[in-house]
């Protein structure tokens, strides 16, 4: 058991301190890899809550699609507005800053706050779950399970969300396309 | 018999409204005629007068001294109140009705010859027409309310006719005048008749005043200050329309309208209005109000009187002593003395009447000098006329009974009229206390003053030199005495104003059949010895006034005085005395006078245009009001809507990120707020 | 077809029917106007001639005495348990109303008479003329809350581009503070109408109801309702049948308009044209009086009775400060407007003495401003077409130049400012009386304020006098010169047209009262009854 | 081995059962693959077809949602796992959602900045579809992951909409802000969300342990939790404070896209926020850790003063009819504080939505004809315009006073029935808040006249200083606006028309 | 095992981080990347709240809809960015403002 606490202290600070970084970086490019490795983070920290699949899911669709979706962009708008943005980013007056550091504080202040009113760990239903074991433990068949459910409870949303991949790369596409008399 | 007896009186009552309403009927019939000089305008009028003066006649004979005669019908109903309109005919409203068209006949016949060469004659002739059916139907009205709206039309009327020559900006000034005083009398009144209405629930005068009167009547009580609220409108009223101190300035202004004019309504009839108003409501007054009412009069007589001392306008003089008569007349009804009172009303109406109209000769003729020669001269004023008696005899004969009966002087109805007004004054101050023996002796001076002031003009427009020529001597006088649109009412005014026509005897005013339409003055001592001194040495003081100021004004110029050798001699002889009385009474008479007319002008006046200052400025302070506080406070929440408008906006600083910040601050602020409340 | 409705509908068709024509026909829309006024003052004529008065015919609280009365199922929404949402179309007139119909109809002709001077964009005035006209004789027809509401509001629209389009310099700043103010005033209408809908029920159906005569009988209201007589809820910590109270009320003083909710008047009044000055002079200012009486006091009558005091404070408040106004305006038109503000001012004194005189002479001093006012405003407009000034220190003597105008506003003026023998004067003199009776009868309003309303009739004679002696007496001098005095000809035969029978009616009225009185006084006592005075 | 294996066949059927529930969805789903196939297959010339496909289509699904009324005369239809929800409201929803945009897409081709736009209608065409599927589902969502999941695909389709221009700038800094504030937004709405199923455990807030589950966590972190999943809703509503992106977004997107966007969607997350209010609403006790009464109340306050008030100061049409429509969120808003069994605050609702979208198409639809026949934006550029194009300013100011709510339009039902609802609530509760709103709603009424008159007072009161003949006319525009207004104003006389 | 108040404060403090990014950063990716961090911090919630609902699986299953419904709309935004940066020359959000009041 310490093993996995230990290993979840360790995705949990790299995951943190990542984001951190991204939040401090000025350079953004190593700020996007830095993202990169708070999204392989908390892919571990999905394994540790027992969500293999989505913890793969995470991998395939966020670090290979979406980070590098974003690296594609960088490229596209170009060499010199890296350099532009890199400027920027020095010339940085802090008082937005610090208003958004206060506000960002107060947020986690708040939801802290909120976590031990709960009692978080004593949740009613939790606790029923646990006690009628169905919850899910390490060997339980997630795959499956996500499977059936897929095709049943969850078929809706899986046709819906279908339609709306499907209009988004139209639209997506629309957007990015050059029209020849453009 | 009954049925008869009530035939008679609807006759009677018939005959009353038609000779109210032919006046209306030739009102209209002059509105609608063509053109703006019709000759017709004046004969229509006249003969409408003129009927209207024989109906009257018929119609005071059938009532005077016997029942009286009340018709009614519904005029409207307003609530659970039945409004009725209808003629209420006694001896008061008989002899107002006589009186009237008696009055106003002369003056018709004599406007036709006065009026003959202005342009709007016809204009004239309707109003004037439009003036006697108001006159004569305020006079016999039944109901109060009806009462104030004829009142009021004689107040209209007589501002139509005093600014009949509307581009004259004196004369449009003066009937404003006249009118907004009269406006202030009028709430008076309308407060007073308001508050009869909510008290009595009725408009009916003879119900309210007549012989069972409401007023009088224990079961009703008027609630402690408003029966002197009531009191105040009516003298208010009083005040306003017989130009009675303290509104009495608009009369002598009102002068600006046509002579003729002043003399129907400004001398005879209209402002006799009040006086006739005290006489319909008489029963509703108490004692200490009458007391108010003889102060007031009293007052007027002797302020107007020592003011007329000194005017130079021929028509101003006549004026104040309009304004010096009418307070006889209200001291008289102050006093009790309502038999009196009407009665001086009567007798004052002729006279007065009679000296406008030579009034209006006079000035017509100096007029006609003035275009003339082209003189930039005032035809009114006094001091350029003199010797007029031997070009105009009859005008000059007139305007010597007329004045003598303005004195009082024996043989004339003035003489009968006034000694009995100035005898109850001294009876009925026998009772009260010291103080109130000022009210029969300034009567008694102004009296006096009367006299002068009276001989003063006489002397100086008829006797002597004509001054015009003095100054100018290739100033021919070519005038007359008119045509017999002037001559006749001339003699027939004079004739009125003579004994006979009032009572046979010339020296007991007592004996006057007039005085017995009324009720008599009762509880007053009859104190015999005034009887045969006041009229007897008011007499002699004022005849010997009378030489006196025919001296002042005339002897200085060293005339033969060849009528009274004896009275010249007389005054030869007191010659120290009368030095002694120009130093010592006509000096302080004079300048007390003047101070009255100063008084007039500056304090009375200069009140009345502080009021309107006062109006103005606060008129001027209310649009003040209007367009800064009350608009002012629009804007301000005009400012409000637009100021959260702009709060609103400022978030909108097309930053997204400044958007995202704000939508989250206002999240925490929401759920912070939720956690501490 | 109820003669009513014929009476509301006849202008929307024939200003459906102008909207319809080309515009090349443009100069028929007068005469289709004028005729359309005229089929309408035909009608309310009729009407008036057949109008029965006695007590089972006085109306106001009792929906059977009404006469030409037509009902007709209109809305009908379904809301669940509330029950069915049920709105009529019901219109009927008793006394009171029937003056106003009438008086309506004679001002519309006038008032489009005075179109002719219109020379632009006749299409669009025309019609919205002619809606204007359905809506006003509406509003003084219905019976139920919600079409009286619809009709009210209806006016507004028209009112705002007649005046904003056709009128004068200002016309834009004047039209919105005029919607502006009036709109405020009927939102909160709208939430009490809401109010007294949902407090009252029909005892027949059961079902909510927005008659207004069912409204005034307190049997009617729900045990638990907000504007229940007996429930005595408050709305924000005051009675709430107060604040219903006020809040209608402060709709209507917008309207009448009672100080200081006036001031969108004189800039309305000043800057819109002739005849929509007449019409809002005329008509508009009756319709806050009319409502004063028919929904303020009808509804609300107890609250009525213990706020008269500041009803008629407010009222001498009107009387006197319209009137010290109207003594410091130089422009004629304000001055008269402030004069209407005047003497409104006696109309709800009248009502708040809560005596039949008080509110008999209210209503024939609604009915006699409705002609004077019309009569005013016309004259003004005459001088004020011929040079396109109306500054009162620009003119003098006119009197001599266009003697029948100097008539006419004589006329005008006098019978405005009470003189007897005209309608103003018997209206407000049975005001005060009325007011004055008040004091010993109920006790709803103290002496002193009869007596300072009657100072008011003081000051009428002040400014109208000083006009007069101002611009139409004394010798000829006028700023504008030879121009000016070769364009201000007399009155036309239209104009006299015009002008004529309003001096007439007005002058009738004076002297016959009984031709309104007639008429309103079952209404009225019906009413006093109702209110629990006498 | 598996849990759920022996449940399969059960399951499965529920499938089917829902199906025939599902029609209208199908047909649409339908709809969309066919206008992309077309497409596909006629090219760029095909945006008629396209149209026509398209609104025929809907008319087509408006006459399913029609048909669906028999399942729901008198009870309600959960189906799909309790995902979706179906009942007589529901379909009313539906259906107005199915004819507006059917009115909106004849509407896309006639504004000329989006008819000239290079790339073509096609793809608009198919992403509205999407959308209309996507409120579709919103309208019936009654699970957390079917509202996250509409939510999403309507907004998506909304960022693609706004920045479908991509030549021009505006457009394009709309998309951006669109899509920033819009997926922060949702972040947030799945925080709360997050938070919502790890206090209930479940995703069903119709059934199942949800709700129980939240009465035993402390009400602060429910309140919280609620709190930012209304941040998703309201972002689809904007109301305050998630109102910011608003007036920017309709002013940049093409005025087809702002007319769509402030009508068809809002009634969608309306139908959302009902459905979501409802459990919570008659959940006994509930009212006690979020008192939804007040919190709408305050919001509704807020939003209608907001929005109102600084409309007062707008130049700009485009941007005023945008916080205008703010302000009538805050109104709308009012009516849902009369949450009780008899849904009178519902039918008030659907009432002024429908009044209000109608005249509100309207009044974009003449932004767009002015914009396209004078080239007026501004309010200064509408001056003298009333008398070049009487038909069209006269249809405009009939709309204007349907939206401030002026009888005799629609609007003005629709006011005075959210007033009655509210009033009625007030009358039962005497709480001060609802007065407060009504009292708010009355003045910023008032407020409301104070801008929307504006418009008539340039066409109408002012004349026009320029003398360009920038004529481009727009005949069916000038139709399908008449006939509008024609209809606002019949519905503002007989109004029990619409009573479904 | 680990307690569920450890994940939490985990997404807590990434949600921070995030909503940090996105009000700070002045370019647009940067904000997105944000976004994505809040999104995340919301999954690891549903994941780790999803270990007790074996049954229907919600957890986890709104978890993945989420993931994917995130790339969606990257690539919309993504496609929006680029062409805001055609025009504009710039993704900082800040610099772009024509559109305000």
């Amino acid at each position: 058991m310490t093993m996995v606490k230990t290993l979840f202290y360790l995705m949990g600070f790299i995951t943190l301190a990542s984001a951190l970084f991204v939040a401090a970086s000025k350079n953004l490019v190593r700020s996007v890899f830095m993202f990169f490795v708070t999204l392989l983070s908390l892919a571990g920290l999905y394994v540790l809550a027992l969500a293999d699949f989505v913890a793969i899911t995470q991998i395939v669709i966020y670090v290979g699609g979406i980070l590098v979706l974003i690296l594609f962009a960088f490229m596209l708008s170009g060499k010199e507005t890296l350099a532009n943005l890199q400027q920027q980013n020095d010339r940085f007056i802090s008082i937005s800053k610090l208003s958004a550091l206060l506000l960002a504080v107060l947020f986690f202040i708040v939801l802290i706050n909120i976590l031990f009113k709960t009692d978080i760990n004593n949740l009613q239903w939790v606790n029923r779950a646990v006690s009628y074991k169905i919850d899910i433990k390490p060997d339980s068949p997630m795959t499956s399970n996500i499977g059936i459910n897929l095709m049943t409870t969850y078929l809706l949303p899986f046709e819906a969300i279908s339609i709306l991949l499907m209009m988004a790369l139209v639209g997506a596409a629309h957007l990015s396309r050059k029209e020849k008399n453009a | 018999m009954e049925n008869f007896l009530q035939s008679i009186d609807t006759l009677t009552i018939r005959f009353a409204l038609a000779a109210v309403l032919l006046p209306l009927l030739a009102f209209v019939v002059n509105i609608c005629l063509p053109g703006k000089k019709n000759k017709a305008a004046g004969w229509i009028s006249t003969l409408a007068i003129l009927i209207s003066a024989i109906l009257s006649v018929f119609v005071f004979l059938k009532v005077w001294n016997q029942h009286q005669v009340h018709q009614q019908q519904l005029w409207f109903t307003i609530g659970e109140t039945k409004l009725y309109a209808g003629v209420l005919l006694n001896n008061l409203s008989v002899l107002m009705l006589l009186l009237v068209s008696l009055i106003a006949l002369p003056v018709h016949i004599y406007s036709t010859a006065y009026m003959k060469h202005d342009e709007n004659g016809k204009r004239y002739f309707a109003y004037l027409s439009f003036f006697c059916f108001s006159m004569l139907a305020l006079v016999v009205i039944d109901s109060l309310i009806l009462f104030y709206i004829f009142w009021e039309l004689v107040g209209f009327s007589s501002y139509l006719l005093i600014g009949f020559w509307y581009t004259r900006s004196k004369a449009v000034l003066a009937n404003k005048k006249a009118f907004i005083m009269n406006r202030i009398g009028d709430i008076g009144l309308l407060a007073a008749i308001a508050i009869l209405f909510t008290v009595y629930h009725t408009f009916d005068i003879d119900q309210l005043f007549g012989t069972n009167a409401l007023v009088r009547s224990t079961v009703f009580e008027l609630p402690g200050g408003w029966q002197y609220v009531a009191f105040g409108g009516i003298a208010l009223a009083v005040a306003a329309k017989s130009a009675q101190f303290p509104l009495h300035t608009w009369l002598p202004d009102a002068m600006e309208g046509p002579t003729s004019v002043s003399a129907l309504i400004h001398a005879a009839t209209m402002v006799a209005a009040g006086v006739f108003l005290l006489g319909r409501v008489y029963p509703v007054f108490t004692e200490l109000e009458l007391n108010i009412l003889a102060i007031i009069g009293a007052f007027t007589a002797f302020m107007a009187a020592t003011i007329a001392l000194t005017q130079n306008d021929l028509k101003r003089i006549l004026a104040y002593s309009t304004i010096s008569q009418l307070g006889f007349m209200v001291m008289a009804m102050g006093i009790g003395a309502y038999s009196s009172s009407l009665f001086h009303l009567a007798t004052h109406a002729f006279f007065k009447c009679l000296l406008f109209l030579v009034a209006g000769i006079v000035i017509h003729e100096m007029q006609h000098v003035k275009d003339e020669y082209k003189l930039d001269i005032d035809p009114q004023n006094i001091l350029y006329m003199g010797g007029l008696r031997k070009k105009m005899p009859l005008t000059f004969i007139a305007a010597l009974v007329g004045g003598l009966a303005l004195i009082g002087f024996v043989f004339t109805s003035g003489y009968l009229s006034k000694d009995g007004i100035l005898i109850q004054s001294f009876e009925w101050a026998e009772r009260k206390p010291l103080l109130f023996q000022l009210i029969p002796i300034s009567a008694i001076i102004a009296s006096f003053m009367t006299a002068f002031y009276v001989t003063r003009l006489i002397v100086k427009v008829f006797f002597g030199e004509f001054k015009l020529a003095e100054i100018n001597p290739h100033i021919k006088l070519h005038v007359s005495d008119g045509g017999w649109q002037y001559k006749l009412p001339l003699v027939f005014l004079s004739i009125c104003c003579l004994f006979p026509v009032f009572s046979l005897n010339p020296v007991l005013y007592e004996h006057a059949w007039l005085l017995n339409g009324f009720p008599k003055i009762t509880g007053l001592d009859r104190v015999n010895i005034y009887h045969t001194i006041i009229p007897v040495g008011v007499n002699i003081l004022s005849l010997f006034i009378i030489y006196w100021a025919y001296a002042v004004y005339i002897m200085e110029k060293a005339l033969p005085f060849p009528e009274g050798g004896w009275l010249f001699r007389l005054s030869y002889r007191e010659w120290y005395i009368d030095k002694i009385y120009s130093k010592i009474i006509v000096g302080p008479v004079l300048a007390l006078g003047n101070l009255a007319r100063w008084f007039d002008i500056n304090i009375i006046d200069g009140f009345i245009h502080l009021l309107e200052r006062i109006g103005i400025g606060f008129s001027k302070i209310a649009d003040w009001i209007d367009r800064n506080i009350i608009d002012g406070f629009l804007h301000l929440v005009a400012s409000i809507v637009l100021g959260i408008g702009n709060f609103a906006r400022s978030f909108q600083g097309g930053r997204v990120q400044y958007y995202l910040f704000s939508m989250l601050a206002i999240i925490l602020a929401i759920f912070l707020f939720k956690t501490l409340f | 077809m109820n003669i009513l409705s014929l009476l509301i509908f006849t202008p929307l068709l024939f200003g459906l029917i102008i909207i319809l024509m080309p515009s090349d026909w443009r100069f028929s829309f007068k005469y289709i106007t004028l005729l359309a006024t005229l089929i309408q003052l035909g009608l309310s004529i009729a009407m008036y001639l057949q109008f029965k008065s006695g007590p089972e015919h006085a109306g106001v609280n009792a929906e059977g005495s009404f006469q030409f009365v037509q009902k007709v199922h209109w809305i009908s929404l379904n809301l669940g348990s509330l029950g069915k949402m049920q709105i009529d179309y019901f219109v009927g007139i008793d006394g009171i109303s029937i003056a106003m119909v009438v008086m309506s109809s004679v001002v519309m002709v006038i008032a489009a008479l005075a179109s002719w001077e219109i020379q632009s964009n006749l299409k669009g005035f025309f019609s919205l003329f002619l809606l204007l006209n359905t809506a006003v004789i509406g509003v003084f027809c219905a019976l139920d809350f919600f079409l009286f509401y619809i009709f009210y509001e209806l006016m507004l629209l028209p009112l705002y581009f007649l005046i904003g389009m056709w009128g004068g310099a200002r016309r834009e700043y004047a039209a919105i503070k005029f919607f502006l103010y009036t709109l405020f005033g009927s939102v909160f209408m709208l939430l009490v109408m809401i109010g007294l809908y949902l407090s009252v029920k029909d005892p027949v159906t059961g079902d909510h109801t927005f008659n207004i005569i069912q409204m005034m009988n307190p049997a009617n209201y729900d045990s638990g309702s907000v504007f229940s007589v007996l429930a005595h809820k408050t709305l924000l910590g005051m009675p709430a049948r107060t604040v219903g109270f006020v809040v209608l009320f402060v709709a209507f003083a917008i309207k009448v308009p009672v100080v200081p909710l006036h001031t969108w008047l004189p800039d309305a009044h000043v800057e819109a044209p002739t005849p929509v000055s007449i019409i809002l002079a005329g008509i508009l200012l009756k319709i806050g009086g009319y409502g004063i009486i028919r929904i303020c006091v009808g509804i609300f009558p107890e609250i009525a009775v213990s706020g008269a005091y500041w009803l008629g404070l407010l009222g001498v408040i009107s009387i006197l400060y319209g009137a010290l106004n109207a003594l410091a305006q130089r422009d004629l038109k304000r001055l008269i407007a402030y004069s209407s503000v005047s003497h409104m001012g006696f109309v709800l004194l009248g009502i708040a003495s809560l005596t039949s005189e008080g509110i008999s002479g209210a209503v024939m001093q609604m009915v006699s401003h409705g002609f004077l006012s019309t009569m005013l405003f016309f004259l003004v407009g005459v001088v004020y077409n011929r040079v396109h000034d109306r500054d009162i220190y620009h003119f003098r003597g006119l009197g001599s130049l266009m003697p029948r105008y100097t008539t006419f506003v004589m006329i005008a003026f006098f019978a405005s400012l009470g003189l007897p023998g005209f309608s103003a004067f018997v209206g407000e003199a049975f005001s005060l009386i009325g007011a004055f009776k008040s004091p010993s009868v109920n006790g709803a309003l103290p002496y002193w304020m009869a007596v300072c309303g009657s100072v008011g009739i003081l000051l009428g004679a002040a400014y109208f006098l000083w006009t007069l002696q101002r611009m139409f007496f004394g010798s000829l001098t006028l700023k504008g010169g030879e121009i000016w005095k070769s364009a201000l000809n007399d009155l036309n035969t239209r104009e006299i047209f015009s002008l004529f029978p309003l001096a007439l009616l007005a002058l009738v009225l004076g002297v016959m009262p009984s031709l309104v009185f007639d008429k309103v006084n079952d209404s009225v006592l019906a009413l006093v009854h109702f209110i629990g005075m006498k | 081995m598996n849990d759920l294996l022996p449940f399969l066949p059960g399951l499965l059927k529920q499938v089917f059962e829902g199906v025939p529930l599902f029609m209208p969805e199908i047909y649409l789903s339908a709809l969309f693959v066919v206008l992309l196939v077309t497409d596909l297959i006629f090219g760029k010339n095909s945006a008629w077809i396209c149209k026509i496909i398209a609104c025929g289509g809907l008319i087509i699904v408006a006459l399913k949602d029609v048909e669906q009324l028999k399942f729901v005369v008198d009870e309600n239809q959960l189906f799909f796992y309790g995902m979706l929800f179906l009942h007589q409201k529901t379909v009313a929803f539906k259906l107005m959602i199915d004819v507006l945009s059917a009115i909106l897409l004849l509407y896309f081709n006639w504004d000329n900045q989006l008819a000239s736009h290079k790339k073509g209608l096609t793809d608009l065409y198919s992403i509205v579809i999407a959308t209309v599927f996507g409120m579709h589902l919103m309208i019936m969502a009654t699970n957390l992951l079917s509202i996250y999941l509409s939510v999403e695909m309507v907004s998506i389709a909304s960022y693609l909409m706004v920045a479908y221009r991509a030549e021009n700038g505006i457009s394009s800094e709309a998309g951006l802000k669109y899509v920033l504030f819009g997926a922060t937004s949702s972040a947030i709405m799945l925080y709360g969300i997050s938070l919502l199923y790890g206090f209930g455990g479940s995703l069903n807030f119709f059934r199942g342990n949800l709700l129980p589950g939240l009465m035993q966590v402390n009400p602060l972190a429910v309140s919280l939790a609620l709190l930012l999943f209304l941040v998703g809703i309201g972002f689809k509503l904007s109301f305050v404070p998630v109102h910011f992106w608003v007036p920017d977004i309709y002013q940049g997107a093409p005025a087809p896209i702002s007319a769509f966007l402030s009508t068809v969607t809002k009634i969608a997350a309306f139908g959302l926020l009902i459905n979501f209010l409802t459990p919570f609403v008659f959940f006994p006790g509930f009212s006690k850790i979020f008192d939804f009464g007040l919190f709408l109340s305050v919001v509704g306050i807020l939003t209608m003063i907001a929005g109102n008030f600084a409309a007062t100061l707008q130049k700009n049409l485009k941007r005023m009819l945008a916080y205008s429509s703010i302000g009538h969120t805050g109104f709308a808003l009012m009516a849902l504080v009369n949450f009780n069994a008899d849904k009178q605050g519902i039918t008030a609702l659907t009432f002024y939505l429908f009044a209000y979208s109608l005249a509100n198409i309207g009044a974009w639809m003449l932004a767009t004809y002015f914009s396209n026949t004078a080239n007026a934006e501004n309010m200064d550029d509408f001056k003298g315009l009333g008398f070049k194009y009487p038909l069209a300013s006269v249809a405009f100011v009939i709309i204007l006073i349907s939206l401030t709510g002026i009888p005799v339009t629609a609007g003005f039902y629709g006011k005075f029935l959210v007033f009655s609802s509210v009033y009625t609530v007030y009358q039962a509760s005497h709480n001060v808040w609802f007065l407060l709103l009504m009292i708010t709603g009355a003045v910023t009424t008032v407020v409301s006249l104070f801008y929307y008159i504006k418009i008539p007072l340039n066409l109408f009161l002012r004349k026009t200083e320029r003398t360009t003949g920038f004529a481009s006319t727009s005949n069916y525009l000038l139709i399908s606006i008449a006939i509008i207004s024609l209809l606002v104003v019949c519905l503002g006389l007989f109004p029990d028309f619409l009573v479904k | 095992m680990i307690g569920l108040s450890d994940f939490l404060i985990v997404s807590a403090g990434l949600f921070c981080v995030g909503l940090y990014i996105i009000l700070t950063k002045r370019n647009a990716i940067q904000v997105l990347i944000g976004i994505e961090m809040m999104l995340n911090a919301a999954i690891l919630n549903l994941v780790a709240f999803g270990k007790y609902d074996r049954l229907n699986n919600g957890g986890q299953m709104f978890a993945l809809f989420a993931i994917v419904l995130a790339a969606a709309t990257t690539a919309v935004a993504l496609a929006i960015i680029l062409n805001v940066y055609k025009k504009y020359k710039t993704i900082d959000p800040n610099e772009i403002h024509e559109l305000k009041d």
